[in-house]
């Protein structure tokens, strides 16, 4: 069985119907486990002091953003290939979990820069190439939004996602070159020496997979909701096309 | 234009061999935002004819010419023209409103590689206004210099969606001899869509019976039913 | 409760305004999500 | 294709919307921005590179919803699509034409625009450079925006938030080098990443316009 | 008068041209200038007042050419002139409408915006209030700016011209007023000139505006 | 608008006394782009009386319909209405392409402060319509939508035109009986601009002769020949 068959709306809405409840729990269950675990059960860092804690939010939000687009970008392609709707409507059901992402991981570093850096923001590379993301979704929502015809809807929004991609890396090289930052580099890198402390990373990285499980959750389950949209609308319209034929015979 | 009509091309020839159908439609089903609206539509063109398509309002004529014309896919059936040998005009006839009605046509026939014809202004009744510029004519002299477009396409099959609004009768007369001493003649042919008479002898078909029926399959939303 | 530090109103409104928008974007979905399927249901009733 | 050039140039100047009037607006935004920041000569010196390119930038802006809209409302541009010229073709040429009535005359004035900001001396040419190498991106990159808008009706304040976006890196290039050419720096880096993105959306965006055009007449 | 109103705002909703555009262009806006003038905090300081303004202004006159245009192309705004509404109510209603799609949610997302420009925190009370008190002016000129122009097709750049200038007194006051505000001075005399251009505005220039409208259904 | 037609408005009195002309027109004179267009038409409509223009494309129907309806001022000549009786129709029918036929009338409706009658949507078959977007309307069924419109401007005197553009035959009848049935059979008056027969017993009127001699005063050209 070719995993295309799940792009069929009503299969795709039989099989994920029963993943949804538990993938909603268990992202419920590891970010509570992994907020109460790194709000109680860390220490402070001997520089940071408690802010510490925000890392706990911050980071899984901030990759959960980029990993949002990326998601983003490959079911565009699907859609413009392959033309499966279940991968144009998932782009689409995606992009407002993304937005609250960006907006999760903008707040919570602005608060986080106050003790830091000793302001609110910072024209950091790593914070402006954030809020030109949040620019690109906005622009992406706001054309599925304006667009009646959602076929229409959905590949002028895939061109848009892939030309803005290209457009988003350039502009995350533009931003380094005009303003070397003050925030840290990647702390989950392979080179262990780079870590952060063990005792801050394992609940980070629970709070990370329950981040990714959220995602899934919500993007399955907006997914379910669109589907549902176009087959009222689908249903409505052909309705109405019979109604006009009896009322002229 | 994105999708291409012709699936296979027809093999060259001399045009005017009359056996060789200019236009042939198959079983042809095409849908609007996203609804069936006919299905099974069959027809065959040579050089030299022309059809008349007739319905009532909504049933979906225009549709059936933009898929035609290649500006939108169909459901199903095929569409067997030689490539690039279609023009279609609708109401919108794309006149810019600040060129003269000379630099209008001029325009047109420079994109299709064309020249104007010169009594290509006397055959629409258009010599008067050949310096006028288009945004300060009546509703029918814009539409006859619309349709004086036709003429420097150099394209044999035409597309035409309701071509004698506003004009008047004379003009309307006017159109059917240009269609028919300088289009059909040659060796062209037409689709038109009209409610009127334009005085054509030319079979007429009417698109009631090929209604699509609420059950149709195709259609962009197909997948959701 | 931790000793939170200096930074108690920092740290503890970084959770808060998180967690509001955590539920914010579920709540939306959810709610939009419920009102789509019983709208389909009538839909689906009426014309189906 | 030089036929449609032609044509839209000519429109350009017989509508009353072309030339001269981008050009105005940027002088407008020129001339509003010491009103909203004070007259401080420093300070305009200071951010008189910026400004000049964010101007440059937003007459660009400005005039890009002429670029499609007019031929999709009155139908030429779904006739132009059924004509011979390749949609790609068609691409670049309303694009090059945008340049030449708004990226050019952009180009020409602003030395001139430069002195009412008191921008330092070293920085003209570099301003110069910038602007001839960077406004054909702008004309480019908005073309791709006004096709994906080009079906909804004044769609413009959407188009600015989709193209805006996309015009960070060369602003940002842009403005880096007239900045460093200020200060007497070199600016060769900025100028050629600039040009990078230049030829690159050259290249490749009168695919994606043409890809958004033929969505739209669908 | 009510049912032109709400027919305004539902068409701004459905239309997708609506709230959410002017205030998304603001904040572009916003976002573009520190890569023209530079990342530096206290530059930013200097200008924010100043480049917050400006940023208002042209959001402001983005969404302009929507007040009547649509209107004017699919013959609304004729049929509308022979109903029995005065068209005097007409401009103001069409001046509100459009000041509560873009003026009301500008003011009210301005001050978190003001964080990205380092705006000084005194000045923060005076940025809401001037916005408040300005954005009506700014949609009231600038409905009479789209009513001198609206025969014209696409003659979005033509009315930025034309209403540019007019707005320069308000955004004097306006950027004064929150200027002073950020240096802790009291700026009640910017505020009430400029609380005068707005009442002014909207006393007189519905007026301007209907016969603006005659000429050009004319 | 700016000038209003009425230069003595009518003694008001019960609307339905047929001796008294509900538009009279006296020797009018009109122009376009400055140039003398019609000159001398008269005529006069009582209630229930339908007046139908004809006359070549360009002759200056278009003109003389906004002339009547006072969007343009006249060269001379008077048009005696009571104020605000008249609602013109032209083309362009304000019809707003995101609301859905329902929110586009009753839209008119308040404007005009009326109600839309019910069988409104009957009588222009919009019943299976209404809740449509006015934008995904076929060319016909948007232009019964805008006619439709007529029915709820409560205006006695209408002038409408070409009227039935893109209508097919049975929308064209739908038209005429409602004219004839709704509106003249009510009091009201007409002055209808087609090139089409529009199936209505009234009479008509060739606008040829008026056509305005070359050496014809009045215009805004006038003060420079
Ligand atoms: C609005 C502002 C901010 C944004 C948009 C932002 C964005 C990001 C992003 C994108 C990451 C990368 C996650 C990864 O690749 O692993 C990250 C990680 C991180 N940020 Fe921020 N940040 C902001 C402010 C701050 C501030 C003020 C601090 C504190 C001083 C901070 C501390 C960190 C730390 C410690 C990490 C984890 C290191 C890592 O895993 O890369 N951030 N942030
Ligand atoms: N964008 C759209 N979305 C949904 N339905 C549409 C859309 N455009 C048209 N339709 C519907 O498709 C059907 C066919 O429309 P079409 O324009 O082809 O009709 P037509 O035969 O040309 O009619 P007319 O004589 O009025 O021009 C109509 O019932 C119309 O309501
Ligand atoms: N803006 C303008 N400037 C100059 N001349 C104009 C302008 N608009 C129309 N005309 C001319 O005025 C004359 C009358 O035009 P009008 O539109 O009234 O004609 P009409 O009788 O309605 O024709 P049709 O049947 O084609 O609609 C025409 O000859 C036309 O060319
Ligand atoms: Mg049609
Ligand atoms: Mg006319």
């Amino acid at each position: 069985m070719s995993i295309w068959e799940y792009a069929n709306p009503k299969k795709f809405i039989a099989t994920t119907t029963p993943l949804i409840p538990w993938a909603f729990g268990l992202a419920g269950a590891a970010i509570v486990g992994a907020l109460i675990w790194g709000f109680f059960f860390t220490p402070d860092d001997y520089r940071q002091g408690s802010t510490v804690k925000i890392i706990y939010l911050h980071v899984p939000s901030a990759m959960m953003a980029i990993n949002a687009w990326v998601m983003m970008l490959v079911a565009s392609l699907i859609w413009l290939i392959r033309r499966h709707h279940v991968s144009a409507l998932a782009a689409r059901a995606a992009a407002p979990v993304g937005i609250t992402m960006t907006l999760m991981a903008l707040v919570t570093g602005a608060i986080w820069g106050q003790p830091m850096w000793g302001t609110f923001w910072a024209w950091d590379p790593r914070l402006t190439s954030f809020l030109i993301l949040f620019l690109f979704y906005l622009g992406y929502v706001a054309l599925w939004e304006a667009i009646e015809d959602p076929d229409t809807a959905a590949d002028l929004t895939s061109v848009l996602c892939i030309v803005g991609s290209v457009f988003a890396v350039l502009s995350r090289y533009a931003v380094l070159f005009w303003n070397q930052g003050l925030h840290q580099g990647a702390s989950l890198s392979l080179d262990a020496e780079e870590n952060v402390a063990d005792v801050f990373y394992f609940p980070l990285l629970l709070s990370i997979a329950g981040f990714v499980l959220l995602f899934i959750a919500l993007v399955l389950y907006r997914t379910q909701t669109e589907i549902r949209v176009r087959r009222m609308r689908a249903l409505l319209a052909r309705s109405r096309r019979a109604g006009t034929r009896e009322a002229r015979a | 234009m994105g999708w291409k009509p012709t699936l296979r091309p027809l093999p060259s020839g001399p045009a005017l061999v009359y056996s060789r159908p200019m236009l042939e439609v198959r079983d042809l089903s095409v849908a609007r935002g996203g609804v069936p609206i006919l299905q099974g539509v069959s027809f065959s063109l040579g050089p030299g004819e022309a059809l008349v398509l007739r319905g009532p309002n909504g049933i979906g004529k225009t549709t059936l010419l933009r898929a035609l014309a290649g500006l939108q896919p169909p459901i199903s059936g095929e569409t067997l023209m030689e490539e690039g040998a279609g023009a279609y005009a609708s109401h919108a006839d794309g006149i810019k409103a600040q060129l003269t009605v000379e630099e209008n046509l001029a325009f047109w026939a420079r994109v299709h590689g064309q020249e104007v014809p010169e009594d290509l202004y006397e055959a629409f009744d258009l010599t008067a206004l050949r310096t006028r510029h288009a945004g300060t004519l009546s509703a029918g002299q814009k539409r006859r210099t619309g349709l004086a477009r036709l003429g420097v396409t150099g394209k044999p099959v035409l597309f035409l969606d309701e071509p004698t609004v506003s004009l008047d009768r004379f003009s309307v007369t006017l159109f059917a001899d240009f269609l028919r001493d300088r289009h059909l003649a040659k060796g062209g042919a037409a689709v038109i869509a009209t409610h009127i008479d334009l005085g054509l002898e030319a079979p007429e078909m009417d698109l009631t019976p090929f209604a699509a029926s609420p059950e149709a399959s195709g259609g962009a939303d197909e997948a959701f039913l | 409760m931790p000793e939170l530090g200096n930074y108690a109103a920092e740290v503890l409104s970084a959770y808060a305004i998180s967690l509001l928008l955590l539920a914010g974007i579920v709540a939306l979905s959810l709610r939009r999500g419920r009102r789509v399927k019983r709208e389909l249901q009538e839909v689906e009733r009426d014309h189906g | 294709m030089t036929a449609l050039l032609l044509r839209d140039l000519r429109l350009a100047v017989r509508a009353g919307g072309g030339f001269g009037l981008g050009l105005a607006f940027f002088l407008i935004v020129i001339v509003l921005v010491p009103f909203g920041v004070g007259p401080g000569a420093q300070t305009l010196t200071l951010i008189a590179p910026g400004i000049l390119w964010v101007a440059a930038l937003l007459a660009a802006l400005l005039s890009l919803d002429r670029i499609f809209a007019l031929d999709w409302e009155d139908g030429a541009l779904a006739l132009i699509a059924t004509s011979p010229l390749p949609l790609e073709g068609v691409a670049l040429v309303k694009a090059v034409a945008h340049w030449i009535t708004t990226g050019l005359p952009l180009t020409l004035a602003a030395p001139v625009l430069g002195f009412l900001l008191n921008l330092a001396p070293p920085a003209y040419p570099w301003l110069l450079a910038t602007l001839a190498l960077g406004t054909p991106a702008l004309s480019m990159i908005g073309t791709f925006g006004a096709a994906l808008t080009v079906g909804l009706r004044r769609g413009g304040l959407l188009m600015s938030l989709l193209v805006l976006p996309l015009y960070v890196p060369t602003l940002i290039y842009g403005a880096e080098a007239v900045r460093r050419g200020a200060e007497g720096q070199g600016a060769g880096t900025p100028l050629m990443l600039m040009g990078g993105i230049t030829f690159g959306a050259l290249a490749l965006l009168p695919f994606a316009t043409a890809a958004a055009l033929r969505v739209n007449l669908r």
